[in-house]
């Protein structure tokens, strides 16, 4: 008997706690914000949408590397001798041609291992954090700033530069295997077989 | 409290050849080999003998050596033939403090390890992890399905290094 | 004259409010009265140790922290330590420390979405509000520090992504001194009321033997009565440096072992990482964290079983390398996964309701169970 | 009364009754439910340190209205298995049981649907119905966990009858009527006078009365609760568990008589319980219009007095659902037949013999 009414008082003496608690906080200031509205200020840290700044860019290829997700996609064309593709803001020489600088944000996962082994501080987060889109293709960002011609141009200037490189190298390797020929042949004939084989 | 060399000279003494070999090779952690059909005993002493008092498996992990010969299938990919699957037991005793890692390899084409489900129900799920991700068969498992992949999945053994992804699950595309 | 009863096949999620992830128990009821419980798991299997093999060391930290999406810091805590160990590389001093604070951090941050939703899962929903309100405060000390809420990768190999924001010590003091009378409301209106002792005391009684032989791990095991704490039984990191007391059931209001205790634990724990929080906010010494970062993460051949103490229990990483970047395996013994084996056995006899508020004490969650 | 008024006027029983019958639904219930899930939707807000609606006109009022419309325009899915009659007769009979018992509460002395001797007896045995409208919900679903629900509900509502019961049956005992008019008018003059306090006769059996009415009142209130199926007792739509219980399945409009009617009859057992112990729509202070001697604003002030009470009761409601946890099945069957079912037969055979001696 003395459980059974210890029991119910219990049950009404807790649930009074209860009331007081509530009842008490129906007179706090809310915590919430309303949103699009009032916006929360973003801390200086704050991981979101990545941007990267393509006139530091030198396609080192660094961040593609290091991105768990594979979620961003580089081509890079190297540059022919004597054009100019400038300098980085801290000082280091461009040597390469980014035709193709694509982040399937989609795909991102924001950890941030792209951004510190970037060698000129060109690929960074921003606190962008609206970005959605309708269509999943849109989430494809394209960071190149050069058009679609130059990209064709940059890469046939390399094509056509390797390919005179390469008979370039091609003669000078022919007069070299002539002149070792010549050599070999006014030497003997015993390491005739390693020289005729040489690659290129 | 009883470090590895311990535990061995004492399963050694019970147990001969069942006990392989103990490998003690910094970094690695050292690990006990048992034959795979005599686990189960094996860690039933372990469990049950006074001073070792392994009351509790902290980790079961299956683990494809890749040791086999690599040889390529009809279709051009790379396969893996002969070589061994291992499983990890990985004892800890709550009361004595001490820990104990035992391996069993066993043979890739068809590996059975006898179960120590019956001695640790927390091997209930690993063994049937490790029987969905490398097809290692534990005999005497109660109920040895698939747990994480679909109960009918017929691509193979996803943790397996000659792995491949199959065209098709049920009329669906896999990589899509 | 007995009623003759058939028996009912119910189908518990994959979509249900309460089974805290995409998690299908398939029950079978006789009545309200549970027969017996078959968990299906692996709507959630991300491929995580598929993953691994073809990733480098330090990529893969991201990847832990998506496993028990509540504790991604103590996840990578855990992961680090493995890979420190294989490489045996020394830490500074203060990123030891910062690691702690985060870790427990992290800590209370995860038993409040535990205690709140445990609360949610038996009818009480402004608890659930009062906990996520105070775990937000934490999430903003993580966002100052690293940027991120949720998925930090802010622990890395040998050292840490950041140091600590200028702010982050003065808000901790701050954050402590509000949360504690925080925590004393949340009891008044959850803990100690009767209708939920009546819910919670003397369902889902688990034996401490029975816990032991089921690998049950973290506050699940300690409210059976076995006092196992990693943190105490086996140190890592500093923590053999500072002075707490591991909670252990007692059964207060019923049984040790029920789904009370385990409840309680987890506000008793709360309690406990204050004070490791406290201390170690007190003690920190200067330092630089990334001094000891390696260049390159090539682990020697070779395999290690390490483990921390994860709010849900003992989280345990195999990592077998091979002496190259990536490692050959990684297994991950999740502390929930394991936990969740006993749960069809707690469930019998019990009803369908009780089904609810057994799975909420125990505190899964499913990124991790299925990885 | 308005029905004699409205008789006089048009001279036609019909619409007489007709426009009375109706005048509680688009006077009260519907309105009384927009303001309900507005006011219910803000106090869980503000005690969650939140703000609720806030978008849809001044902190948010126009959002039931809003959140009708939407569900006006929503798609009624109806699931294949159904038993489509008994699916959409389900939420009407619901609805209906709760309506019909504003037929028999007194809004004040001038207005009051239907003035009949049994009044609160009419009551308990109309929302009795229902019950019949879950089940039948629950049952033609074809869904288990609404099955779970339904039947839970069944087992839930006709326990608490009981006790219910047995408190209507002690006041009965004090005011010696049924009818709620009757037992209103018996409570008039100032706050002393209502039951709760022992009732208008002055003596001992006042003093001895109030602690025992006090404590009819608090198992009265609770008992009706449970038979709303508001949390803690909320185990038929219990959503943790069984998802939503028996109106599981139900969407758009269906649904929404079903929210009407748990509003309604919040507002109902709510109208009650101020009916037997709060002196109905009584004024506590007396009337402003004998002060100012202005006779048609008493029914006014009355009926006032009857919203507020009602209100404030429903608010009390809304207090303990945002409080409390839920029981379970069984302990709330013992809850009922350990605790609410002995007391309140102690306080009947107390009562009666405080009456008779």
């Amino acid at each position: 008997m003395k459980n059974y009414i210890l029991k119910f008082w219990q049950i009404l003496f807790t649930i009074m706690i209860g009331m007081k608690v509530t009842f008490r906080h129906l007179f706090i200031p809310a915590v919430t914000i309303q949103y699009p509205t009032v916006r929360p200020e973003m801390p200086e840290r704050e991981r979101n949408r990545l941007y990267v700044n393509m006139d530091d860019c030198i396609g080192c290829l660094q961040c593609e590397r290091a991105c768990p997700v594979n979620c961003i996609e580089i081509e890079i064309v190297k540059s022919i001798p004597g054009e100019d593709l400038g300098i980085t803001s801290n000082g280091k020489k461009k040597a390469l041609w980014v035709t193709k600088f694509d982040i399937d944000i989609a795909k991102c996962c924001y950890c941030e291992l792209c951004v510190f082994p970037c060698p000129t501080d060109c690929i960074y987060m921003t606190d962008v954090y609206e970005f959605s889109e309708f269509e999943r293709d849109n989430f494809i960002y394209d960071f190149v700033t050069l058009t679609p011609d130059e990209k064709e141009e940059k890469k046939k200037n390399y094509e056509e530069f390797k390919l005179k490189k390469e008979a370039e190298k091609a003669i000078a390797a022919e007069k070299k295997a002539e002149e070792e020929a010549a050599k070999k042949k006014e030497s003997g004939t015993e390491s005739e077989n390693t020289t005729d084989d040489k690659p290129e | 409290m009883k470090n590895p060399e311990e535990i061995f000279e004492i399963l050694k003494d019970k147990f001969g050849e069942v006990i392989i070999e103990l490998f003690s090779d910094k970094p690695t952690e050292s690990f006990i080999s048992v034959a795979p059909l005599e686990i189960d005993k094996v860690c039933l002493y372990l469990r049950d003998k006074e001073g070792l008092n392994f009351k509790s498996l902290m980790n079961l992990s299956g683990i494809d050596d890749a040791n086999g010969e690599k040889i390529k299938d009809e279709n051009d990919n790379e396969i893996i033939q002969g070589g061994t699957l291992s499983v990890f037991y990985h004892l800890e005793s709550i009361d004595l403090k001490h820990k104990v890692t035992l391996k069993v390899s066993t043979d890739r084409e068809n590996p059975e390890v006898a179960s120590v489900e019956e001695i640790w129900r927390a091997a209930d799920w690993h063994e049937r992890e490790a029987y969905d991700m490398f097809g290692i068969k534990f005999l005497n498992h109660h109920n040895l399905i698939r747990i994480l992949m679909p109960y009918d999945w017929e691509g193979g053994y996803p943790l397996r290094k000659d792995y491949q992804n199959p065209e098709f699950y049920k009329g669906m595309k896999v990589p899509y | 004259m007995a009623l003759k009863t058939e028996e009912m096949v119910l189908n518990m999620g994959p979509q249900h409010p309460s089974t805290h992830g995409v998690l299908r128990l398939e029950l079978v009821i006789e009545g309200e009265i549970i027969k017996s419980v078959t968990p299906h798991i692996g709507y959630l299997h991300r491929c995580f140790e598929k993953h691994c093999e073809v990733m480098t060391y330090p990529q893969i930290i991201p990847y832990t922290d998506r496993m028990d999406y509540l504790a991604s810091m103590c996840n990578e805590f855990g992961y680090v330590i493995a890979v420190e160990r294989l490489m045996g590389i020394e830490v500074p001093e203060r990123v030891e420390y910062i690691r702690v604070i985060m870790a427990e951090l992290q800590r209370i941050a995860s038993h409040l979405v535990a205690i709140g939703t445990y609360g949610a899962d038996i009818g009480a929903f402004t608890p659930f509000l009062f906990c996520f309100r105070d775990r937000e405060k934490i999430l903003n000390l993580f966002e100052i520090t690293c940027g991120a809420r949720l998925l930090y990768n802010y622990i890395w190999i040998g050292g840490l992504m950041h140091d600590l924001h200028p702010d982050f010590i003065r808000l901790t003091k701050e954050f402590i001194k509000e949360f504690r009378p925080n925590l004393k409301e949340l009891n008044d209106l959850l803990t100690f009321n009767q209708i939920f002792i009546d819910r919670t005391a003397n369902v889902g009684i688990l034996p401490a033997e029975t816990a032991i032989n089921y690998g049950i791990t973290g506050p699940n095991l300690r409210a059976s009565g076995v006092n196992w704490d990693l943190r105490i039984n086996d140190p890592y990191s500093i923590y053999d440096r500072f002075d707490f007391k591991i909670p252990v059931g007692k059964g207060e209001n019923g049984t040790v072992g029920d789904c009370w205790n385990r409840y309680y634990m987890r506000i008793l724990e709360m309690e406990e990482s204050l004070k490791i929080v406290e201390q170690a906010i007190n003690q920190i010494p200067d330092g630089d964290v990334s001094s000891a970062i390696p260049k390159r993460v090539k682990p020697p051949a070779g395999q290690i079983y390490s483990r921390v103490e994860n709010p849900r229990g003992e989280l345990g990483y195999f990592i077998v390398s091979d002496g190259s970047v990536n490692p050959t395996r990684i297994k991950v013994r999740a502390p929930s996964f394991v936990n969740m084996v006993v749960f069809g056995e707690l469930c019998k006899g019990h009803m369908v309701a009780d089904v609810v508020a057994i799975l909420g004490s125990i505190d899964i969650v499913l990124g991790e169970i299925d990885r | 009364m308005i029905y004699d008024w409205l008789y006089s006027l048009t001279g036609s029983e019909m619409i007489a009754i007709g426009v009375q019958s109706l005048l509680p639904l688009y006077l009260f219930i519907l309105p009384f439910a927009l303001v309900a899930v507005l006011l219910e939707r803000k106090v869980a807000a503000h005690m969650q340190d939140r703000l609720g609606p806030m978008r849809v006109g001044y902190h948010g009022l126009l959002q039931t209205i809003a959140d009708i419309l939407k569900l006006l325009q929503k798609e009624d899915t109806v699931a294949a298995d159904i038993d489509k009659k008994f699916f959409d007769l389900s939420p009407l009979l619901v609805f209906a049981g709760s309506y019909a018992a504003f037929a028999a509460i007194p809004f004040s002395g001038a207005f009051m649907g239907s003035n009949i001797d049994l009044g609160i007896i009419y009551i308990v045995a109309v929302t009795g119905l229902v019950v019949a409208g879950i089940l039948m919900g629950g049952w033609a679903s074809n869904n288990k966990y609404s099955l779970l629900g339904a039947m839970r509900a069944a087992a839930q509502i006709i326990s608490f009858e009981i006790p219910t019961l047995l408190i209507v049956v002690t006041v009965i005992m004090i005011t010696g009527t049924m009818n709620l008019y009757t037992m209103s008018e018996w409570q008039t003059g100032y706050f002393w006078n209502w039951l709760i306090l022992g009732g208008p006769d002055f003596g001992i059996a006042k003093i001895l009365l109030t602690p025992l009415m006090l404590m009819a009142f608090l198992i009265i209130f609770l008992s009706t609760l449970a038979e709303v199926n508001r949390t803690p007792f909320d185990i038929p739509e219990a959503e943790s568990e069984i998802v939503a219980g028996y109106h599981t399945e139900y969407s758009g409009m269906k649904f929404a008589i079903f929210f009407l009617a748990e509003y309604a009859n919040m507002f109902a057992i709510s109208a009650v319980v101020s009916a037997l112990f709060f002196g109905g729509y009584q004024s506590p202070f007396g009337y402003l219009g004998n002060l100012l001697e202005i006779g048609w604003l008493i029914p006014i002030e009355q009926f006032f007095w009857f919203t507020a009470k009602g209100v404030f009761f429903v608010l009390v409601q809304m207090w303990l659902r945002w409080t409390l946890p839920r029981f379970r099945v069984d302990q709330l069957m013992s809850f009922c037949w350990k605790y609410l079912i002995p007391i309140s037969f102690v306080l009947l055979l107390l009562v009666g013999l405080i009456t008779v001696l």
